[in-house]
């Protein structure tokens, strides 16, 4: 399925864009992981948590199609 | 089917006659004793010797639009709240400028105290915003929250 | 020998515009990442049927001004803050009129949350600050703070 | 000696004045109190406390000739 990935603040710096399309079968969250650091090595070394239609998710919940957000650390206020 | 969520991101820094002016928006409300206001402002902090400039935001802003709402929800429930307004800015805001503004306004104010703390903690916390620390030479780092 | 304290009375009420020019001030001093900011406004409560239209207020005003300033400076010792402003009104302040602005900042988040309400509190409890509610029938009664 | 007594807030109301000074011998608090009933009755039924040169006293304090303030409730802000 197409997935779109969103990648925000130094995440962004690293992948080299803020958006991507992927082609994904359908796979528990630590599936996405390991294919994102193939595609982007750098992801390696940083500090990220990952959401689904807006909602942190955990390792083992299944992509749904829905939207996926790779963020760092916050740093509001 | 998407739900919308009020805006709680200003470009650019929060100005003083803004709050001021928010403040005098609430002297009709005449059942409130007590407003507690949290003002966040961009620090000159001096990392190897340099600098910070300015902070840069950025923001997952569907997602962070939801959690505000989330967190007022959570908020108006545990605390006795008359109003509450968040505003967050987004792009550049130089140090000395304001970066975050809460406030929360309630009858009496041992709920103003609890409820303000509650929310300034859970938005350095939920809500999925960057900032990129720019140093005076133009280098940058990136912020994260303590 | 007499000592005399910095003034904190203001006659009337306290302005949103006095307010949000005390915030812009601020914003030369870059050490500072947090503004914690309390409001007294007068409520227009009900009592026996008949509702507050202003409160009155009167001070002992040498004891209340010593006061502050001790306030002033166990707070300075206890909490680590770059400064802080107290303003109260003597004189008839409005329903929906602020009466007392309290106004501590820090370079951290974390003190200043707990040096406000510490300050509030010790004002609520040590100043010698009376108020009359008076009435829309101009009535009144003493109000005591709880 | 002469002391100059000060009334705030509704204690002025009761007393009908804000100051006066009293010619009082050297006493405790304790007697000033018993001497301020009998001059202001409606005080009996009042919730005050006493300030000497601006500091809050107990009954056993001794006068001393300084400032005497007669507070009732304190409620700022």
């Amino acid at each position: 399925m197409h997935i779109e990935i969103k990648y925000f603040g130094m995440l962004a710096e690293v992948t080299g864009c803020s958006s991507e399309i992927l082609e994904l079968s359908v796979t528990p969250v630590s599936g996405l992981k390991e294919f994102l650091f193939k595609k982007h090595p750098g992801l390696q070394q940083k500090d990220f948590r990952i959401a689904q239609n807006q909602e942190l998710v955990s390792e083992e919940t299944m992509l749904t199609g829905q939207e996926i957000a790779i963020l760092p650390p916050f740093a509001g206020g | 089917m998407k739900t919308t969520y009020k805006n709680v991101f200003k470009q650019g820094p929060i100005s003083s006659e803004f709050i001021g002016a928010s403040i005098a928006k609430h002297q009709s409300k005449t059942g409130i004793g007590a407003h507690n206001i949290f003002l966040g402002q961009v620090r000159a902090d001096e990392i190897d010797g340099k600098a910070v400039a300015a902070i840069e935001y950025t923001a997952y802003e569907e997602m962070a639009n939801k959690k505000f709402h989330d967190i007022r929800e959570t908020t108006f429930e545990k605390f006795n709240l008359t109003c509450m307004h968040i505003y967050h800015s987004l792009g550049t805001v130089k140090t000395g400028e304001i970066c975050l503004f809460v406030f929360v306004s309630s009858p009496r104010r041992k709920d103003v105290f609890k409820a303000l703390e509650y929310v300034v903690e859970a938005i350095k916390k939920e809500a999925p915003v960057f900032g990129k620390e720019i140093f005076e030479d133009q280098s940058h780092q990136w912020k994260v929250n303590s």
